[in-house]
């Protein structure tokens, strides 16, 4: 997929914050399907929704993510509760948050992916890296150094100017 | 209590007695009946069985008026009326594209905040004052309820009783004195909309419908829809077969008036086609007296007495 | 749910089924065939088709078949076969948009007593207002030729003064008018819409 | 200063293929604190694990990241290998290259930067990683079992030949639920008291068995292996020590017209009574509702009302004193088996949503019957001692017409599932028909006949092929009395005709619902329930008797509707689960656990009611002299199942989850920005 990139082109990075149970799971189940999807996204593991702090979000975006998922069991189906009842506020309660902080709406994704889901789970993440991509790099921070990407060696996409933050 | 009144057009033909005996109840009962300025047709079968938009369209308008004219609740007691009225509030309270067409289709504005009501929701609302009015019950007398479709069905739509059990109907028909039979054919259709069109359609079900309130052992069918009524009634010397006595049928507001102590002529009872005479010589024979609890108005009747209610406030159309 | 007249869908790519989702807001594939509709339908006796046969036409796309059958104009709008669905399928509300698809479809193609009567039914309201019943058979019989059917009963409605003679046209008589007027203006806007998908 | 080992494996060319693993290990090994990195084709072979035990022993290794497959995968594995060499398992964690990278995507050069980038976030979370020890709780060795119909009883009885301890609640005077009930039982047509009441006496006299019947569960606390279960004893009016079930009482009784329970109201019971005759155990109850004796107190007469019964005691068992106890239990596990309870047809409804069938005349007309009262006048030990006779009048029924389906599969009236058992119950009911009344007519209006089990369909056959039931394809719309008749208005979808049927007699199929009640009881022990009511199972497949609650199983039909054979299963099933249980001395938690910073702690328990399993609780903190200090959060790690909401919920960040602390996912996210 990659291959078939305009290589000049500006490629995100997207931090995705995902529960162990279920959407970790499911992209496990994308990786032994052989599902093939954008590598723009790096995953970090928590147990739950219900561990992620609105403050992971902001600490992304502050160290130089264009993009953030957030995504947990079905509701009624998580692993620790009947009902997913707490991550599920937490998402409305994040929405408030990032409106409040002024964070950019359109570079969180939040969704359920479950343990079967491996097919969703390429979906949301093609679909997050290229509304990301469209929106181009994310320089939401004054004063925040925008780091190179990727790692060294590999050829660095224009970063902030030109690309229009959005605001 | 003041209530938005919409005659419809039967009320003002073939269910004149309707109207009359309903405006002859309403000051004993406490309710003033202010007729709905210009109202039109609610469309009635023809526009349900045509159009969509027309059917919600005609009712939308006489409810939009009322809204003008300062109610919040609309007494239409054709339950053909009251449904179509029923229908439309629902259905553009679940469509909001539908509700924007409507506006323009009306030329005016429709919030739809006015209730339509039907007979007898209305009635039951006021038993109490029944019961204490009720100067001549009318004890003895064996009544079977009919309520056809338009009352209880659908249900997400007429919401005031049970659609497979209701019970508002016996209990008005109680709080007159008289008792209710248990029969089964209350819910069936009469054939209402193919009255004129596809009569032999009607001549079946009406019968059924007769034949087994007969077996039941009713004296007399209550109604509360002029399409029942025309099937029931102006049809039953084409129904019943040789032999057979007749059936009165009477509109719910009729059994009411008796109750109260209203003459026959007043509530209209001359104008059906079943003799209702015998019936009326066996109320009026009933001993005027103390209703079930002794009310605190002995007096009432004499005002209730008065007919054509001079506090309705509408234009006579016909 | 159907936007009224504005954009509504041209039934060339739209199966049957999805029109009548569009129209009525119900889901016809909810509709299991177990024949509730059809047990308790006044009119089962008399239909060659009955509510659930009607069902599974819609959901089998039978469009030309349900539009062209006289059973969809048989259907007294009792709302029986509605109130006990299992599913909420409501055949009754199907029933109504079949009849109103067939006159947009073919102004000529109910049963020829039944159309007449609507027609007479709604004409009236749309030149007066209200209706009225003596001028309503009479128009009615007008149209069907049925001139002795039930004129033995019509001089006891005139004796119990339950006829008027003469129609009053309301005040408001020619908003009315224009409900009818705009009411059609959004039914052909949206046929002709489909007509020219 | 930490120091941390790098594995990288190829898995083969399952990663090899597309991530270039030799750079992977050489990028990493240029991060501060990484003493070593390597790559190695296998890395959970022997000689890989040799590998990472070599290292941690020759580097003195405080951390080691193995970048390979899913750590669901292979996590236990090189924990366990870690552990081999003395490192605290929890200082080594995976970072996933292969189902998160190499398997994912085609351009190597993009799946090793992201390879990269992953084992540099697990190296940054290592190097945070403290020590923990795997929790051990000590497990009590007895089950509780709740409910005691046929699931319950084999469950207990399976817990007790297994060698545990078990306490069977029931809240009815007698075990046996519904199968008590029941005339025979499909597919085999075996008398049902006749299977059931060994089992029942069985369960009474076992030694490991303390049958504690009308009795319920007033409140759980505790945990897996450590639950602690308060039970109420409701008052019998009888002394259960001296009442030897002569019944000299229940005859004595001058009320003797309560509609009885057992027998769907179709039979009656004195106000002193055991439900049957086969009860277990054999001790009334004074039904206080309907006792003269407590007619006459609750109307504040002076003079007792009544008190045959107690005369006629010949023990002096009877005491109208009695008030309900509470009895504490220590139990290591426990079993719902609450079973079921039938749709409720008439106006009356227990629950928002749930219509009744008023076009059935169900409650109004008499000779329309549900399931349940079939088996009691098919029974017999029913109210017509076996006999078919229609609850009017009392003749035989010459027709009857069975309607499938009622309750269930009907959205419109509440419940869209299938009941499961009735297709097959109906079939059984034609069939008693037929061989109790030869000339009888059985009609059957069905959608759709589901007999999927062992010998299930050839069952419904037979009652089609042999015993002459008939049945109609459609639902009937109504159903009503006209005279000595019951009319049924049905149409066949088949033939396409309406039907119509004058029948002596109709037999609703009702469906199966989950007990009244059952909500409150499901939140007692956190267990979660659908939108029924039924208890939910952890997993639909792989989990079916447990529940998201470790340490609480379920069996039977408060899951889900179903009949015995596989209601004996599952609970046969939840035994064996327990017992698994109860094999360990101790039981071994991950130390994911949150844990709370006393000190830091404000006391306001904000974590208290988001923790979804009652794990947090107050512990006051006092100075050296025993002055209350403050109260503050304490997590019982025994019960914390590590979701740490409580940690993102914690307005001053003073609890904390192990293994996922603020510090090492921050340093985890600050890890990916290079
Ligand atoms: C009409 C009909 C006919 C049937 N025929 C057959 C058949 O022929 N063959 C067949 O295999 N299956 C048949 N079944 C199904 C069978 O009845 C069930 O499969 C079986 O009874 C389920 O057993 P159970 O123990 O799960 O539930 P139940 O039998 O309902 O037992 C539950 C027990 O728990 C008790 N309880 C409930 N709540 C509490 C509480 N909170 N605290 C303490 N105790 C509580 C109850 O009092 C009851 O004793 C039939 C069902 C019906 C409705
Ligand atoms: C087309 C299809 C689709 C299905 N879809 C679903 C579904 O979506 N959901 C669902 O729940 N179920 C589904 N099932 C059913 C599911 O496959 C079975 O329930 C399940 O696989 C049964 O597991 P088992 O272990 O009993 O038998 P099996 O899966 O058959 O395993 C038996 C094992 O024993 C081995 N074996 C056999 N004989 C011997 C011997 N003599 N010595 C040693 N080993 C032996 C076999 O090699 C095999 O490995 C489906 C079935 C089919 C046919
Ligand atoms: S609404 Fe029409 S189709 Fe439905 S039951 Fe009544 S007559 Fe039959
Ligand atoms: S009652 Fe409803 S589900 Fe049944 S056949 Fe009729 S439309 Fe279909
Ligand atoms: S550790 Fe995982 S990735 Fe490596 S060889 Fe084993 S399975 Fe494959
Ligand atoms: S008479 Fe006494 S001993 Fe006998 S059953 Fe009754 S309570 Fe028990
Ligand atoms: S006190 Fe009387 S009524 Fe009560 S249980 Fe004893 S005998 Fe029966
Ligand atoms: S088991 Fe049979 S009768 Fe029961 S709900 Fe399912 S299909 Fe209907
Ligand atoms: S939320 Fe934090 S401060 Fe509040 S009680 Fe819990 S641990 Fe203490
Ligand atoms: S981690 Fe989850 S289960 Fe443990 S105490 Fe916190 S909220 Fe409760």
């Amino acid at each position: 997929m990659n291959a078939t990139l305009d290589k000049t082109s500006f490629e995100p990075r997207l931090t995705a914050f995902v529960c162990n149970w279920c959407t970790y799971t499911g992209a496990d189940l994308a990786g032994t399907s052989r599902l093939q999807m954008d590598a723009n996204v790096r995953i970090v593991r928590l147990p739950c929704t219900g561990r992620i702090d609105p403050l992971f979000i902001v600490k992304a975006f502050e160290r130089g993510a264009d993009g953030v998922i957030v995504s947990g069991c079905h509701p009624a189906d998580c692993h620790y509760t009947s009902g997913n009842y707490h991550a599920r506020r937490r998402f409305a309660f994040f929405k408030e948050l990032i409106e409040f902080l002024g964070l950019p709406e359109g570079r969180i994704t939040f969704s359920w992916v479950s343990a079967s889901e491996g097919q969703k789970w390429r979906e949301v993440v093609n679909d997050a890296t290229a509304r990301v991509r469209a929106l181009g790099p994310f320089s939401g921070y004054p004063g925040t150094e925008l780091p190179a990407w990727p790692a060294a060696g590999a050829p660095a996409p224009n970063p902030a100017p030109g690309g229009g933050g959005e605001r | 209590m003041r209530v938005g009144y919409y005659p419809g057009c039967s009320l003002h033909g073939t269910a004149r007695e309707l109207d009359e005996s309903l405006r002859a109840v309403a000051p004993p009962l406490g309710l003033e009946l202010v007729e709905v300025n210009d109202w039109s047709c609610c469309g009635a079968t023809s526009a349900h069985a045509t159009s969509h938009l027309l059917s919600v369209a005609l009712p939308a308008r006489n409810l939009a008026l009322a809204e003008e004219q300062g109610h919040d609740q609309l007494l239409a007691p054709c339950a053909a009326c009251y449904n179509r009225l029923a229908s439309a509030r629902h259905a553009v309270a679940c469509d909001a594209a539908l509700a924007e067409t409507i506006e323009d289709v009306l030329g005016r504005p429709f919030p739809s905040t006015v209730a339509p009501r039907n007979l007898v929701e209305v009635l039951r609302a006021r038993l109490d004052l029944l019961r204490e009015r009720a100067v001549r019950p009318l004890t003895g007398l064996k009544v079977a309820c009919y309520y056809g479709c338009l009352l209880v069905r659908p249900s997400e739509v007429c919401s005031f009783d049970d659609p497979e059990d209701p019970v508002s109907m016996e209990e008005v028909v109680t709080a007159t004195g008289a008792t209710p039979v248990a029969w089964r054919r209350r819910l069936d259709c009469c054939g209402g909309a193919f009255s004129v069109a596809r009569t032999g359609s009607v001549v079946r079900l009406s019968r059924a419908i007769l034949d087994d309130a007969r077996s039941a052992g009713a004296d007399a069918i209550a109604v509360a829809c002029p399409m029942c009524h025309s099937n029931l009634d102006f049809r039953q010397k084409a129904l019943v077969r040789r032999g057979e006595a007749e059936l009165p049928v009477l509109y719910l507001s009729e059994l009411v008036g008796l109750a109260l102590g209203l003459d026959a002529e007043t509530l209209g009872l001359g104008r059906h086609f079943v003799d209702t005479k015998a019936l009326v010589e066996r109320a009026l024979a009933s001993k005027p007296g103390p209703a079930a609890k002794p009310g605190p108005r002995p007096s009432a009747p004499a005002a209730a007495a008065k007919p054509a209610s001079p506090a309705a406030a509408g234009t006579e159309a016909v | 749910m159907r936007t009224h007249g504005t954009d509504a869908p041209a039934h060339g790519p739209l199966s049957l089924r999805a029109e009548m989702k569009e129209r009525t807001g119900k889901n016809t594939a909810r509709c299991y065939q177990c024949g509730k509709c059809s047990a308790g339908c006044p009119m089962a006796g008399e239909t060659r088709l009955r509510p659930h046969d009607v069902m599974r036409l819609v959901n089998q796309d039978a469009r030309a078949r349900l539009l062209a059958d006289e059973s969809i104009w048989l259907c007294l709008t009792c709302e029986t076969c509605t109130e006990r669905c299992p599913n909420g399928c409501d055949p009754a509300r199907t029933m109504d948009a079949l009849r109103e698809m067939a006159l947009e479809a073919s102004p000529g193609s109910p049963p020829r007593a039944l159309l007449a009567f609507h027609r007479a039914f709604l004409d009236q309201v749309r030149w007066t207002g209200r209706s009225f019943e003596l001028g309503l058979v009479a128009d009615y019989k007008l149209r069907t030729g049925a001139l002795l059917q039930d004129v033995a009963t019509a001089p006891g409605l005139v004796a119990r003064g339950k006829l008027g003679f003469v129609p009053h046209p309301i005040d408001g008589v020619k908003e009315v008018r224009r409900i009818f007027e705009a009411c059609e203006e959004a039914t052909r806007a949206a046929s002709g819409k489909k007509e020219g998908a | 200063m930490a120091r941390i080992g790098v594995f990288v494996c190829h898995c083969g060319e399952n990663i090899g293929r597309t991530v270039d693993c030799a750079r992977v290990a050489g990028e990493i090994g240029k991060l501060p604190g990484v003493v070593h990195s390597v790559d190695y084709k296998y890395m959970c072979s022997d000689p890989g694990q040799a590998l990472i035990k070599q290292a941690i022993a020759e580097k003195g290794l405080t951390g080691v990241v193995v970048s390979a497959c899913s750590p669901h995968m292979h996590e236990r594995t090189f924990r366990r290998a870690a552990g081999g060499a003395g490192l605290n398992p929890f200082l080594c964690e995976m970072a996933n290259i292969r189902e998160h990278c190499s398997w994912i995507h085609e351009d190597r050069e993009a799946a090793t930067d992201k390879a990269i980038d992953l084992a540099r976030v697990i190296v940054e979370k290592v190097k945070r990683n403290v020590p923990l020890e795997t929790i051990r709780i000590p497990v009590e060795k007895r089950a509780l079992v709740i409910g005691g119909g046929i699931a319950g009883i084999q469950a207990a009885l399976d817990l007790a030949d297994g060698g545990a301890e078990v306490v069977l609640v029931e809240k009815e005077p007698s075990i046996g639920g519904h199968m008590s009930q029941l005339s025979e039982t499909f597919p085999t047509l075996d008398c049902s008291q006749c299977i059931l009441t060994p089992r029942m006496v069985e369960v009474y006299q076992h030694p490991r068995i303390r049958l504690m019947a009308y009795c319920e569960v007033d409140a759980v606390e505790g945990y897996i292996g450590n639950f602690k279960v308060t039970i109420r004893q409701k008052a019998r009016s009888v002394d259960e020590t001296k009442c030897n079930g002569c019944g000299a009482c229940q005859k004595a009784c001058v009320v003797k017209n309560v509609p009885s329970e057992f027998d769907e109201r179709l039979g009656k019971r004195t106000a002193i009574y055991v439900p049957f005759p086969q009860a277990v155990p054999n001790i009334p109850v004074i039904d206080r509702e309907h006792c003269a004796y407590f007619k006459g107190r609750a109307r504040g007469m002076k003079k007792d009302a009544c008190g045959k019964c107690k005369e006629a005691c010949a023990r002096g068992a009877i005491d109208f004193a009695q008030e309900d106890r509470f009895v504490t239990e220590k139990v290591g596990a426990i079993v719902v088996a609450t079973g079921y309870e039938l749709y409720s047809i008439g106006k009356d409804q227990p629950a928002a949503g749930l219509k009744g069938y008023g076009e059935y005349g169900y409650g109004t007309v008499p000779d329309v019957i549900d399931g349940l009262q079939f088996e009691r006048l098919a029974s017999a030990s029913g109210p017509t001692a076996g006999k078919l006779l229609r609850p009017s009048d009392g003749k035989v029924p010459k027709k009857i017409v069975f309607l499938q389906c009622v309750g269930s599969r009907d959205p419109a009236k509440g419940i869209d599932y299938c009941s499961k058992v009735c297709c097959m119950y109906v079939a059984k009911h034609t069939m008693l028909y037929r061989h109790k009344v030869h000339d009888g007519e059985a009609t059957v209006f069905y959608m759709d006949v589901r007999a999927a089990g062992k010998g299930y369909d050839e069952f419904t056959r037979r009652a089609v092929e042999e015993d002459g039931a008939v049945y109609v394809r459609g639902r009937v719309s109504r159903v009503y009395r006209d005279g000595d008749v019951v009319k049924v208005l049905g149409f066949d979808t088949l033939n396409g005709t309406p039907v119509e049927i004058d029948a002596d007699m109709v037999v609703l199929a009702t469906a199966m619902r989950p007990r009244k009640g059952i909500e409150k009881l499901a939140q007692t022990l956190s267990v979660s329930y659908d939108r029924h009511g039924f208890i939910n199972e952890a997993h639909p497949k792989l989990r079916p008797v447990e529940t998201n609650t470790a340490g609480v199983f379920v069996a039977g039909a408060c899951q889900a509707p179903r009949d015995i054979p596989d209601s004996v299963a599952m609970a046969s099933a939840a035994a064996a689960k327990v017992l698994g249980l109860f094999s360990n001395e101790m039981l071994e938690r991950e130390p994911t656990v949150a844990r709370v910073d006393a000190a830091l702690c404000a006391g306001c328990f904000h974590c208290e009611r988001v923790c979804p399993y009652g794990a947090v609780e107050h512990k006051e903190v006092r100075d050296r002299k025993g002055n209350l200090l403050k109260v503050v959060a304490d997590v019982n790690p025994g019960v914390c199942q590590g979701c740490g909401t409580c940690q993102a919920t914690c307005p001053s960040k003073s609890v904390e989850l192990m293994g996922f602390t603020d510090e090492q996912i921050y340093a985890e996210v600050n890890a990916l920005a290079l």
